[in-house]
């Protein structure tokens, strides 16, 4: 456990070094000289002061490191609104988009992987691999482009933007009806990128157990096709929680430009803005939810693993 | 059957985009630079993909474009590979504090947020093509070191290992003679993988307009195209599906390649070890894109 | 055998639902909208969509990009008199001012019966405050109009409905420009409100319309401010989504999902929306322009030559019509818009011969034969910083670049993420930058003078003195004659290239509501088009009135059908391939 | 005894890149009711073949050729149809596989695995199931607490009987063994080798019993047939296959057994490896290695004839007819 609390320290430093890194300062981008008038360097003086960001670096570091304890994450430069609301606003909507994505491309991706593997018998399932292969290869952002213009654009069956109805529509199911409308293009295209990927995992740790010969057994028992290649997928899962623990930092990455592309208010969205507009605080903030989100996907991963393979349980951790 | 069959497809339209590359001065019916028709021209006999929004050759501006992208993709991927290999090698291999440490440099990096990072250090650096190369390389690298040093925990289990180090082995003689043979699939695996990586993430800075706009690449040709609004006209027919289907295009022929690979390899290797070979490990092998090792 | 049985009959049902499909796809598409323009008067709810999050819009929100900031805080506040744009001073929240013989001190009386949102009533005191404030507190857009052009030095309220305005120095336009353009903020709330930049409660203003919901990044919600004192709004209810990516702003404006946008049309999307049902195009008349800044602090850009040359190398009318598809003036040295009434036309030249000459005699030549010139031994090399985000800037470098080629310039474009941009561009670390010109800078004359120091970093000892005149002008024709006479010497010593103004269109839903008032200098997003009174006063058409052109309906629809059906198509195949080889690998043994 | 199992004319292919391989060429074989048959062959002769072809395991590219015939209690099984096939397996024959150490799914307890072979021909609910897992279990030597461990907390002899255990869950007719001892330590492997006996005597087992190990085969087969690139050259009761060797091949497997009595001789080990399948030599396939092999050897390939009264032999020694250049 000491070892996650080290990667979380190095991580959270990192965080706060990184973006102070950047030419510029949440300042320029708060007074651009596009508002015609370039500002004395008094009022340079008290905007930085108002957010802190005169004092010494160090300072500034403990003071940080001091917000996190107490859960306050300061001030956003450009809302002016404490970081933690905007959060918190924002983390809904992310954790849909990006579990619901990862949900929805396990069953998919993964259950065709094992289907396709299943059915190998020898001559590998060309027609479902070649498919999944392509899905994996398309960039992200154009898929969502083309299916929006699809569905919004030909179609007009789906809104175009945002992930509320503008009008509150009513109480719940009229709600969650708009919610998910809004939801559906976003999250298919998170889906059909992660589950050309998850696919290609599945399809070849099943392949990889379905030569084992405790799948000999299982069929010289008797037991149906479906419940000898159940055997097989139980220690197929292994792998699969691995490689999804291990991705859990880069679907939100991903998330950004989808979130772009649909105009959905996500973390991924949040976090490209702010790195434009230097937010330090906002930055701070998200990587601090990032970071902790990555550590906590391993850490459920490394319990995961003995309830899958209780062989794990007798060596220890990985 | 289908193993070899899907690899020669692969390296068929790699070939064909290194061709498209290397000759692009002579392929490219245009200068991408010069405005040769009028902006937003629909195809047409001499410009058979049409012009972009300041009537610069569409299908010569692909062509050029293939340059950046495979670099970026083939250097991207090989330093990615050779880092993410030894540290994975080193730190499975020697286990121990040094392990700890590597490792948890990996996680460090595994829990940075990609973009925000390429985007500081494009700030920083710059936007050409070598600080694109260094800045993806150095942020991919942490993957593959995580999947190979899994796979070289088991083999180094394995019977001949030990047998190696019995017999007064150095360490480095192991590492390179015993360990490095048994898991060039898998880092030819990660090789593919950290290629369609970098490639795609090449194609969103740059769509995301944080790359080097005169850079000609296919992820700069997008930007413009969603920027001009290409996708509500007809013409993201002849402007946004090409590009969009180049990169899938490649992508998916290195994968094509990896599988085969994958599939001719681990066939071979499977019937060199003895049935009492430990096959088993727990650790993540990563599919086609990398496949296992058995 | 059964598995093999169900599996042929799903590949023969298969079939039927394919062609289904397709039928059912090509009459979706081609169904016309129902429509025809009703009575635009009383509108219960519009949707407008804007492109940027401008936060809760008090005069302290101010946010990047650029944007229609101004006229969004215009919904809920008000000010003294109503545009800065107009040719004469149109009474608002003032209903006259008078100005002391020598111009320097102003008495405004104030209309009565004005009640903030919040009920408490709008007094003398409000106006005092909110000018004193501007001054004193941090700066904002707004500010500097109080602070340096001109210098307030003192505002007082004399009673309940009369305020007095002591400038420094003659402030003839005072009621024109400056009262006509900074919003009164409520002095019962603002006296306390300490630090102005993270203020985020919803701003109260006595304007037409109460902010009543903000979601930050996601939407503006406004309700009618039924006792607005020149009577109720036209429209009940705006809901104003925050849309960035712009191909989604267009889509949804297209398939009916909002009313209209702010962002202005592209060039290359015209001729398309045109075609659109229900959806109209207008020119709003909005001042823009795109100039480029030179630092003429860093060799070579020094010598007044080498910026003279630059400015005749380049060829505007290649600008407009490659970048802009035509739609767009070319740029002229007199930097104000054409439009505006302080603009005194000049027009640009394009040389290149000329410019070679006087390189050639300025001892800037190509000794290296390179084909770059070079001064005083060090080849000129200069480099652009443009937005990274805004293709049109990038690709105006881009053929610019080539244009400078001509006369053997290298110019090298450096395109920055927005902050690092600012940053460079506030250091004056750059040495040539790009540059959009706002409303406020193209038409605002005080603004103008004021950035020259500021932005530009203007220094012309012929105009130090223009300068001084202008403060001491005492009448606006004085002040008029001495901006005609500073925009004369931009001709031959141009503080920016001003490369080309574009034309600013706006798209509208015309079933949904036709009152959209193309004001000079706003665009059509803006209080007036929602006040009903506002277009005498203002003596402007509404679009209403303005005949729209006959638009094409639904020509493209069936290319959609068609492409849409064979994706569909396509779906269908790959669906059959899979069962198809699935099928291939089942049959028995033995 | 009466015949419970017969099989003419068994073959299968296995198609690889270099061609087609069979690698098991037209087998006839009889298992009486109780009866245990040994089949013994080198690695690489065909055994594991023969047994996956007789559970209808064979995985593709490998192919069991029509016109094989397996008669079980008279019915035909390489006629069913596959899908028949699971509801068979288990419950009238069941199969022991080779390297056992590894048939265990490592993440499941092995009662439950063994409960899952009685559920899965529908004889009991799990419940049920579960209680006559572990009294199979019990039976073979495995105590109740031990019986919900995962495999990998067992021994390599308990996970063998498990395996066991479980292949005779539903009184199979037939028990296929794949070498059910070897890679086991000889005490280990005795303690299994009874223990199959007495399922035998208990439950009236007929087994067919393969392995590469002559020792194993001679202890508790009542007959054995040798294996040879996919044939079967020798075929007779245990003792007199034993004592009185007719096949070259087969003497040099007996010779080769080390006797821990009696004097000391030179071991001897046959010449050469197991053949090519996909290059077979001309006419008998042991003739390179075969030290009595003369000219006809090389031409013909003898068929497995009756020499003396049970005992069939495939080698031109004994069958004079066959022999074409002498006359």
């Amino acid at each position: 456990m000491a070892q996650y609390a080290l990667v979380l320290l190095v991580a959270l430093s990192l965080n706060f070094a990184i973006p102070r890194l950047a030419p510029g300062t949440p300042i320029d981008y708060l007074v651009p000289s596009e508002q015609v008038a370039t500002i004395t360097p008094e009022q340079r003086e008290r905007v930085l002061a108002q957010f802190g960001l005169e004092k010494p670096l160090l300072e500034q570091y403990w003071l940080y490191l001091a917000g996190i304890v107490q859960g306050d994450l300061g001030y956003s430069t450009q809302q002016g609104r404490p970081v933690v609301d905007m959060l918190l606003e924002r983390l809904p909507w992310t954790l849909v988009l990006v579990g619901g994505a990862i949900a929805l491309s396990l069953v998919i991706g993964a259950g065709a992987g094992f289907l396709s593997a299943a059915r190998r018998g020898g001559q590998t399932e060309v027609g479902g691999l070649v498919f999944f292969m392509f899905l994996d290869s398309m960039p992200p952002f154009w898929i969502g482009m083309l299916l929006l213009v699809l569905f919004s654009g030909y179609l007009q069956i789906l809104p175009v933007f945002g992930a509320l109805p503008l009008t509150g529509a009513g109480g719940g199911f009229g709600l969650t009806f708009e919610v998910a409308q809004r939801l559906l293009l976003p999250l298919l295209t998170l889906t059909l990128v992660r589950a050309g990927w998850l696919f290609l995992v599945a399809r070849s740790s099943l392949a990889g157990e379905l030569s084992e010969d405790y799948i000999v057994m299982a069929e010289a028992k008797g037991l149906s096709r479906r419940r000898v290649v159940g055997h097989g997928v139980r220690n197929a899962l292994l792998p699969l929680v691995t490689a999804v623990a291990v991705e859990a930092g880069t679907v939100v990455g991903g998330a950004t430009v989808v979130e772009t592309v649909f105009s959905y208010p996500g973390l991924g969205r949040l976090i490209y803005e702010s790195v434009l507009s230097r937010d330090y605080p906002v930055l701070q903030g998200a990587f601090l939810l990032l970071a902790v989100g990555v550590i906590a996907a391993n850490l459920l991963a490394d319990l995961l693993y003995p309830v899958i393979d209780p062989r794990v349980r007798a060596e220890g951790a990985r | 059957m289908s193993g070899t069959l899907l690899g020669r497809i692969g390296a068929a339209t790699l070939i064909l985009f290194v061709v498209a590359a290397v000759f692009a001065p002579v392929l490219a019916p245009y200068d991408p630079t010069l405005r040769t028709a009028q902006p937003f021209a629909a195809p047409s006999f001499a410009h058979l993909l049409g012009a972009n929004d300041v009537g610069q050759d569409i299908l010569s501006e692909l062509i050029f474009a293939s340059r950046l992208s495979l670099t970026v993709g083939i250097v991207t991927a090989c330093l990615a590979t050779v880092l993410g290999a030894t540290v994975g090698v080193v730190s499975g291999y020697l286990r121990g504090p040094v392990d700890g440490v590597l490792m948890r440099g990996v996680d460090v990096i595994l829990s940075l947020p990609f973009l925000p990072l390429m985007i500081v250090l494009a700030a920083f650096l710059g936007q050409n093509t070598t600080n694109l190369i260094l800045v993806i390389g150095l942020l991919i690298w942490a993957r593959p070191a995580r999947l190979i040093r899994s796979q070289v925990l088991s083999v180094r289990e394995s019977g001949h290992v030990q047998a190696a180090r019995a017999m007064g082995a150095t360490h480095g003689y192991v590492m390179i003679r015993h360990i490095l043979p048994r898991i060039t699939p898998l880092v030819a695996a990660q090789f593919v993988r950290t290629a369609n990586v970098s490639i795609m993430l090449e194609a969103s800075l740059a769509f995301l307009g944080l790359s080097d706009p005169f850079q000609k690449s296919w992820g700069a040709i997008l930007f413009y195209a969603n920027a001009r609004s290409a996708f509500l006209a007809d013409a993201w027919l002849w402007w946004v599906l090409p590009p969009g289907l180049c990169i899938a295009a490649v992508v998916v022929s290195f994968a094509f390649l990896g599988y085969a690979l994958e599939e001719r390899v681990d066939s071979r290797l499977r019937s060199i070890l003895p049935a009492s070979e430990p096959q088993k490990d727990n650790e993540a092998p990563t599919p086609v894109g990398g496949g296992t090792l058995r | 055998m059964r598995t093999m049985v169900i599996r042929g009959a799903l590949r023969r049902s298969l079939r039927p639902a394919l062609v289904a499909a397709l039928g059912l796809l090509i009459v979706v598409a081609l169904s016309p909208a129902a429509g025809g323009a009703q009575e635009p008067q009383q509108v219960e709810k519009l949707t407008i969509a804007t492109e940027a999050d401008k936060g809760n819009l008090t005069p302290y929100s101010f946010r990047p990009p650029p944007g229609i900031h101004s006229e969004l805080t215009g919904l809920v506040y008000d000010t003294l008199f109503l545009d800065p744009y107009t040719e004469e001073p149109i009474p608002w929240l003032a209903t006259e001012a008078t100005a002391s013989s020598d111009a320097t001190t102003w008495t405004v009386t104030l209309r009565d019966g004005v009640a903030w949102h919040d009920g408490e009533e709008f007094t003398a005191e409000d106006v005092a405050f909110t000018y004193d404030y501007y001054r004193e507190g941090p700066s904002n857009r707004y500010s500097h109009h109080a602070s340096e052009v001109p210098v307030i030095e003192s505002v007082e309220a004399l009673d309940a409905s009369t305020v007095e305005f002591t400038c420094a120095d003659p402030c003839p336009t005072l009621d024109l420009v400056t009262l006509a353009d900074l919003p009164i903020l409520p002095k019962h709330i603002w006296e306390n409100v300490a630090d102005p930049q993270t203020y985020s409660d919803l701003p109260v203003g006595t304007g037409p319309y109460r902010l009543v919901e903000y979601v930050e990044d996601q939407s503006y919600s406004f309700e009618a401010n039924e006792d607005y004192f020149l009577g109720p709004p036209a429209v009940q209810e705006i809901d104003m989504p925050i849309v960035p990516d712009p191909s989604s702003m267009f889509l949804a404006l297209e398939s009916g999902q909002v009313d209209t946008v702010t962002r202005n049309v592209p060039p290359e999307l015209e001729e398309r929306l045109e075609e659109t049902e229900n959806v109209e195009l207008v020119e709003g008349k909005r001042f823009s322009s795109v100039f480029y800044r030179f630092n003429d602090e860093r060799p070579p850009l020094d010598q007044q030559e080498l910026r003279r040359a630059l400015d005749l190398a380049i060829d505007r009318q290649a600008l407009v019509d490659t970048v802009l598809l035509g739609s767009g003036r070319v740029g002229s040295p007199s930097f104000m818009h054409p439009d505006s009434e302080w603009y005194r036309p000049q027009d640009a030249s394009f040389d290149p011969e000329q410019a070679n000459t006087i390189l050639e005699d300025a001892g800037i030549s190509d000794s290296d034969g390179d084909g770059i010139r070079e001064s005083d031994g060090e080849p000129v090399s200069l480099s652009i910083i443009v937005p990274a985000n805004d293709p049109q800037q990038i690709r105006t470098a881009e053929l610019i670049t080539q244009q400078l080629a001509k006369i053997g310039v290298e110019l090298e474009t450096e395109s920055l993420d927005p902050g690092t941009l600012s940053q460079r561009q506030n250091a004056r670390d750059f040495e040539l930058s790009s540059f959009q010109g706002v409303p406020h800078l193209l038409g605002d004359p005080t603004q103008m003078i004021e950035s020259l120091d500021s932005l530009l970093f203007y220094s012309n000892p012929e105009y130090e003195m223009l300068r001084s005149e202008w403060f001491q002008a005492t009448t606006a024709e004085q002040q008029s004659e001495v901006l005609s006479e500073i925009q004369a010497l931009f001709a031959e010593d141009p503080p920016a290239f001003t490369l080309y103004y574009p034309d600013t269109k706006y798209a509208y839903n015309a079933s949904a509501y036709e009152g959209w008032l193309p004001a000079e200098g706003h665009g059509i997003h803006h209080k007036w088009s929602l006040i009903p009174a506002a277009s005498e006063l203002m003596g402007v058409e509404r679009v209403s009135q303005i005949t729209p052109e006959e638009s094409a309906g639904g020509g493209r629809a069936s290319v959609y059908a068609l492409v849409g059906a064979g994706i569909v198509a396509l779906l269908a195949l790959g669906v059959l391939l899979w069962r198809r080889s699935a099928h291939k690998t089942d049959e028995d043994q033995i | 005894m009466s015949t419970l199992l017969e099989v003419r004319g068994l073959s299968t292919v296995y198609h690889t890149s270099e061609g087609p391989v069979r690698a098991v060429d037209g087998v006839d074989l009889t298992v009486g009711r109780g009866e245990i048959l040994g089949v013994v062959g080198e690695s690489g002769s065909g055994k594991t073949t023969l047994v996956m072809s007789l559970m209808r395991l064979v995985k593709p590219p490998g192919r069991i050729l029509k016109g094989s015939e397996m008669l079980l209690d008279g019915e035909d099984l390489f006629r069913l149809p596959r899908s028949a096939m699971p509801a068979r397996r288990g419950r009238d024959l069941a199969l022991i596989p080779q390297s056992a150490m590894h048939a265990l799914n490592p993440v499941i307890p092995v009662d439950r695995q063994v409960a899952e072979a009685i559920t899965a021909h529908g004889e009991a609910r799990s419940k049920a199931a579960l209680r006559t897992a572990r009294d199979r279990l019990r039976e073979v030597g495995i105590s109740p607490e031990r019986c919900h461990a995962y495999p990998h907390e067992l021994s390599g002899g308990m996970r063998q009987r498990c395996v066991i255990a479980m292949a005779v869950a539903n009184e199979p007719k037939l028990v296929i063994a794949d070498e059910p001892v070897s890679g086991l330590d000889v005490v280990v492997q005795a303690r299994i080798l009874r223990l199959i006996s007495e399922l035998r005597e208990s439950r009236g087992l007929s087994m067919i019993l393969v392995s590469h190990d002559l020792t194993t085969v001679a202890k508790i087969c009542d007959r054995i047939m040798v294996m040879y690139a996919g044939r079967i050259v020798e075929a007779g009761e245990t003792r007199t296959v034993f004592e009185k060797p007719l096949h070259p091949y087969t003497r040099a497997l007996v010779e080769a057994i080390p006797q821990v009595r009696g004097p000391r001789q030179t071991l001897r080990a046959i010449p050469g490896g197991p053949p090519d399948l996909n290059h077979l030599p001309p006419g008998c396939n042991f003739q390179p290695r075969c030290p009595a092999a003369f000219a006809d050897c090389k031409v013909v390939d003898p068929s497995l004839e009756e020499a003396e009264p049970g005992k069939k032999v495939a080698c031109l020694l004994y069958h004079e007819d066959e022999r074409k250049l002498e006359a």
